[in-house]
């Protein structure tokens, strides 16, 4: 199934819903969903038959400075094509629902996402800084983060030899 | 007789919480577990990750396109060229550049060199954490020859820093491909060898078989890849399936686990895919070698601008690392650097399935998990 | 009763079968144990791939090292143009040059090149850039030493200035380079 | 040992002025001295040989650099380890911690006071040789297990607790399979039972009948199992436990635990020896020498006799160090519930079984049946041994691997 049927089968599904397909001039294209209505697409495109996406490749977000982009590449090993998602959050945490019970793989880079950017993901069963220590400050991946100048006393930065 | 009357006394037994790493010798880097164990038997390991974490995502934003080609060497040091690879054919695809063909055999070649070196160390550790010492250092003295041979192609015995952003850097030097025709010559009885010696050992075998049992479904559910997702049974391989470079146009095929020991998706089926891969691997750099050999001189780099600039748009290609699937995910706003550079890496997704698998295990059935996953610890935490 | 952890798989095996596989068992472990121990024997009798580096090697593993290997970074001030793509090319920042308009000699000069061995990352990018070949890579890696600033290599020494090459115009690179190259060694001599 | 001590008085005119128990108590002395220097020593050279082996086994060198040919390296190692500081971690418990490596250095020592070297040197050749040998090995479990639990660490615990599972069930295939060998020669004096065999390998325990070259195997892998030898060496696992036991021990008290290691290792060899391969038994071997040597005092020839005796003991001791040095780095580990598996479900019925039917074999089979059934084994185990350097020729020849034979190089 080509990337216009999946997308004309999603929409007619969620009609109702704000779904925004963008044709890119380069690179991959995307659907752009409302986070309200994340959870229902990704349920339905991973148990419907017709595409059946049943491994989510990756699970990652930027921050764009007005908002935050999550963005879910789906792949379907029986049918061999892929999808692109993508969930606006609000920057400074923001929240976008978990798809942790339905993808076993969404747990650790979910808390990835949240560890480096900051976005909640609602309901997730642990979501605990993963990557930087616990009493870590601030989300680095933003394009705002300072870095301290001390992290538990010792010095971040060393003076070059140069 | 007083004490009959009372109560039979319960024997009260705690559970114990055991650290194990980030400095455990089996936990192949800097990993640490949190195991809660009622005697050998574990009722729960959480993986604790991060030791490792250099926020390479975040340099990418600052050094530029070309200037991060060494870093992606740090992800994953055993298998460096291949994170070369797909990070080179990411910018390729969002930049719209082209590769010649020499290059992209030059390419092939070095990653699947790069492929066996992995591998053996991956078999190899593996032995070492089931307590075979002697085939570790079987495998890494054949992985010195291959490093030998990508020395005398790039300079560097570890972090290659080979390919480029429309090419690669070197061409063939002299006598490379005599040199690594007596390698793979000497190196298809040494496979033999180490199976033998260590595949076909009744202890070995009984050590692995029917423990870490991943399903099909739950392989592709926790999203584990490469020789991990194929050692549960599932026949996808990127460089087959997505094809990329000159895959192709190659004769090889495609290892998967078919439960020779005990179940399907065990640690032995894992194991084995990779000792089988090396073979195929042979095979493939054999054929690239031919293919040199017959290519009359040409470019090694392809037409590339002089100064790097993607425009805007994003962009995520696999490629198929050493450890599976490795997915660069970039996001270009059209300026010298990424807005944002994502590595999807084998290892950190296999790291999410540990917890879940290791309830009912015992402590030495973990180290064998972990093994059979052959984790690099910077692949995980990048 | 404590709950018992079951271990990851249950089978139901008949019983003779479980008789069977119990001879069967002893069997493969006895034959690939004695299997294991032909091939451990046999290399008692194999040679050994150690290099016993540094004292005991043929040739000095300097000599040994192929050309294109990455070993410290090394400049020819005499032939650097003073371009300094070298330093915009370098990810880590590793390599400073300095340069300004002299008023005594009236033209740009270099006073400064120096590279921090000990954050240099051997990755390459600098000597591609370069295209004279002023900077290189030698086959020197033994790098330990107890003062980390010894490993800042100074190219030009204080005080010093050196007048940047100019490469002649019309003629290729390469050429260029070669010719270059042959002036450079002609001015050590 | 008193015969050799009265031989000695009876030549020596100084000696007989004493009083006999003094000569004795001098004597008993001076050999316990060399025991203990012997000890020593071979477990200096057995580490060293351990990893010159293991080097070759692993294409590499080994340890070449200290004194000739890296003699020393055990030395320098012990030297260097001596010199660390004596660390008890804080919360452990001091007593238990100081108490339990000599614990085990003494279970290893006393062990040897029972094993012969040669027909007459033997510090104590006791009637129950072989119970004693039994019961003074079990004393090292204790000291594991106190070292274990001494260390206040998770970690050594588990070893501790492993090793004492470990080696209280291992001891029953052992001690079945000594039962056999007791039952077989009708003695339980360990000079005994080397005198019952012969010095031909078709008089040798193993060839005797089949049940006996069964038998050989609870016995080895028993005693590799209590050594603490590689395929299970659960306490100390490496990969999984750190260090296990001895994770917290450093200095003195760790090359201790280092000393018991390799003592052991020849205590492996030299039971196997006593019980399955004759000893010292060395035939016409001693006269041929002394013929030789063209030696005629008694006591010389005494002592000829022996050092001939002992070369014949240390050679198949060693030749069996040598194997269990080799399985070390051949095999993997076995995991702890496959430990129990193999010794209650494989070793414990091999045992038992071979224990009936030699029973019901000695009664039944007359001794000429014996000897041609041991003529037999014996052409079996040359033609085994014949197919073990055919195999090894055939993986030279498969990997097509450059040869080099010279052992030191």
């Amino acid at each position: 199934m080509n990337e216009k049927d999946i997308i004309t089968l999603i929409k007619t599904q969620f009609a109702s819903a704000k779904l925004e397909w963008v044709e890119a001039p380069s690179g991959d294209n995307y659907l752009v969903v409302p986070s309200e209505a994340l959870r229902d697409v990704v349920k339905y495109i991973k148990e419907t038959e017709a595409l059946y996406f049943d491994y989510l490749v990756n699970l990652s977000a930027f921050d764009a400075t007005e908002h935050i982009e999550v963005t879910y590449h789906f792949y379907s090993y029986t049918h061999r094509h892929k999808l692109v998602l993508k969930v606006k959050a609000v920057r400074l945490n923001g929240e976008v629902p978990t798809i942790t019970d339905l993808y076993g793989t969404a747990n650790f880079q979910e808390r990835e996402v949240f560890d480096l950017l900051g976005v909640r993901f609602a309901s997730h069963p642990n979501l605990a800084r993963i990557l930087l220590p616990p009493d870590f400050k601030g989300h680095p991946l933003l394009k705002d983060y300072q870095e301290e100048a001390q992290y538990n006393g010792i010095e971040t930065t060393r003076a070059s030899l140069l | 007789m007083t004490e009959s009357n009372q109560p039979e006394k319960v024997f009260k037994t705690e559970e114990m919480v055991l650290n194990m790493g980030p400095q455990h010798p089996s936990t192949h880097g800097v990993l640490r577990f949190e195991l809660t164990t009622d005697g050998e038997v574990m009722t729960k390991a959480v993986p604790d990750i991060g030791y490792l974490h250099r926020g390479i995502e975040k340099l990418a934003e600052t050094v530029g396109y070309v200037g991060f080609m060494p870093y992606t060497d740090r992800i994953d040091y055993v298998s460096a060229m291949t994170a070369n690879q797909g990070y080179a054919m990411a910018v390729e695809k969002l930049a719209g550049i082209e590769v010649t063909r020499r290059a992209e055999l030059l390419r092939c070649t070095a990653s699947e060199l790069n492929r066996i070196s992995s591998h053996l160390v991956g078999v190899g550790s593996f032995g070492l954490d089931m307590g075979a010492s002697t085939p570790f250092v079987h495998a890494l003295r054949e992985r010195e020859t291959i490093n030998d041979l990508l020395e005398s192609l790039c300079g560097a015995r570890l972090t290659y820093n080979y390919v480029r952003i429309g090419g690669v850097s070197h061409d063939l030097p002299t006598g490379f491909i005599d040199k690594a025709m007596v390698f793979l010559n000497h190196f298809e009885p040494i496979v033999g060898e180490l199976n033998r010696l260590l595949s076909d050992n009744k202890i070995f075998i009984e050590r692995l078989a029917n423990i870490g049992v991943i399903s099909k479904e739950d392989a592709i559910n926790y999203g584990l890849v490469g020789p991990n997702l194929r050692g549960s049974g599932v026949k996808f391989d990127v460089r087959r399936d997505e094809p990329y470079s000159v895959y192709p146009e190659l004769d090889f095929n495609i290892p998967v686990g078919l439960g020779k020991a005990g179940t399907l998706g065990d640690c032995f089926d894992r194991y084995y895919v990779r000792v089988e891969e090396m073979r195929e691997s042979a095979k493939i750099v054999r054929q690239c070698l031919l293919k040199l050999k017959d290519l009359p001189e040409g470019d090694i780099m392809g037409k590339v601008p002089r100064k790097i600039k993607p425009p805007k748009g994003e962009v995520l290609v696999k490629v198929e690392s050493s450890r599976g699937e490795m997915a660069y995910w970039i996001v270009s706003d059209g300026s010298d650097n990424p807005l944002r550079l994502h590595c999807r890496t084998g290892s950190f997704t296999s790291m999410g399935i540990i917890e879940k698998l290791s309830r009912g295990m015992m402590i030495a059935d973990l180290v064998a998990l972990i093994g059979s996953f052959d984790i690099v610890a910077p692949e995980v935490d990048r | 009763m404590r709950e018992r952890h079951p271990r990851s798989v249950n089978f139901e095996i008949p019983r003779y079968i479980l008789f069977m596989t119990y001879f069967s068992n002893i069997k493969t472990a006895v034959s690939t144990v004695f299997e294991g121990m032909t091939i451990t024997f046999s290399h008692l009798l194999r040679e050994p791939m150690t290099i016993q580096y540094p004292d005991r090697t043929p040739l000095p593993v300097k000599d040994t090292l192929p050309p294109r290997y990455r070993g410290f970074l090394c400049v020819r001030p005499e032939i650097c143009t003073a371009c300094t793509l070298c330093q915009k090319t370098c990810p880590i920042d590793c390599i400073v040059i300095e340069h300004s308009k002299d008023e005594e000699l009236k033209q740009r000069v270099m006073t400064r090149f120096d590279i921090d061995m000990a954050k240099c990352m051997f990755c390459g990018l600098c000597t591609e850039q370069c295209s004279t070949g002023a900077i290189y890579f030698t086959n020197e890696f033994e790098a330990s030493t107890s003062n980390i600033k010894d490993l800042v290599f100074k190219f030009i020494k204080q005080g010093e200035k050196v007048i940047p090459y100019k490469i002649p115009r019309k003629k290729k690179p390469a050429a260029a380079a070669a010719e270059t190259q042959a002036a450079a060694k002609e001015k050590k001599e | 040992m008193q015969p050799f001590i009265d031989q000695i008085i009876s030549e020596c005119e100084i000696l007989q002025g004493l009083p006999l128990w003094f000569s004795y108590l001098i004597f008993q002395l001076i050999f316990c001295g060399i025991i203990f220097v012997f000890v020593a020593v071979f477990a200096m050279l057995a580490g060293y040989a351990e990893r010159r082996v293991a080097g070759r086994i692993q294409s590499r060198i080994g340890p070449n650099r200290v004194g000739p040919q890296g003699i020393l390296q055990s030395l320098a190692d012990g030297i260097k380890v001596f010199l660390k500081e004596d660390i008890i971690p804080t919360h452990a418990d001091h007593i238990l911690f100081r108490l339990a490596p000599y614990f085990i250095f003494i279970g290893m020592f006393l062990s040897f006071v029972a094993i012969p070297f040669s027909s007459q040197w033997v510090i104590a050749d006791l009637d129950i040789g072989i119970f004693y040998l039994l019961a003074v090995e079990s004393l090292v479990v204790i000291g594991i297990v106190m070292s274990g639990w001494a260390s206040n660490n998770k970690w050594s615990l588990l070893g501790g607790m492993r090793s004492a599972a470990q080696i209280v069930s291992y001891e029953v295939p052992v001690a079945l399979t000594i039962l056999l060998v007791v039952m077989y020669s009708g003695t339980m004096s360990i000079q005994g039972i080397i005198m019952a065999q012969g010095a031909a390998p078709w008089n040798w325990n193993i060839f005797q009948t089949p049940f006996l070259f069964v038998a050989f195997f609870p016995l080895f892998m028993g005693s590799l199992a209590e050594g603490n030898r590689m395929p299970f060496d659960m306490p100390e696992a490496e990969s999984e436990l750190v260090s296990g036991y001895n994770t917290e021990y450093s200095g003195f008290r760790f090359v201790i635990f280092f000393f018991a290691e390799f003592s052991n290792l020849y205590l492996i060899g030299a039971l196997a020896t006593v019980l399955f391969f004759g000893g010292w038994q060395a035939g016409p071997l001693p006269d041929f020498v002394n013929g030789l040597l063209g030696i005629e005092t008694p006591l010389s020839a005494a002592i000829v006799k022996n050092l001939v005796e002992l070369c014949v003991f240390m050679f198949k001791s060693l030749c069996l160090v040598f194997i269990v040095i080799q399985l070390r780095w051949t095999l993997p580990r076995v995991r702890v519930d496959q430990l129990m598996n193999i010794c209650w479900k494989y070793l414990v019925p091999v045992a038992f079984f071979n224990l009936v039917v030699m029973g019901i074999w000695m009664v039944v089979v007359p001794e000429y049946v014996t000897d041609i059934v041991a003529l037999c084994m014996t052409a079996c185990g040359v033609l085994l041994l014949g197919y073990f350097f055919y195999r090894v020729a055939w993986q030279l020849k498969n990997t097509k691997a450059r040869l080099r034979f010279n052992p030191l190089s």
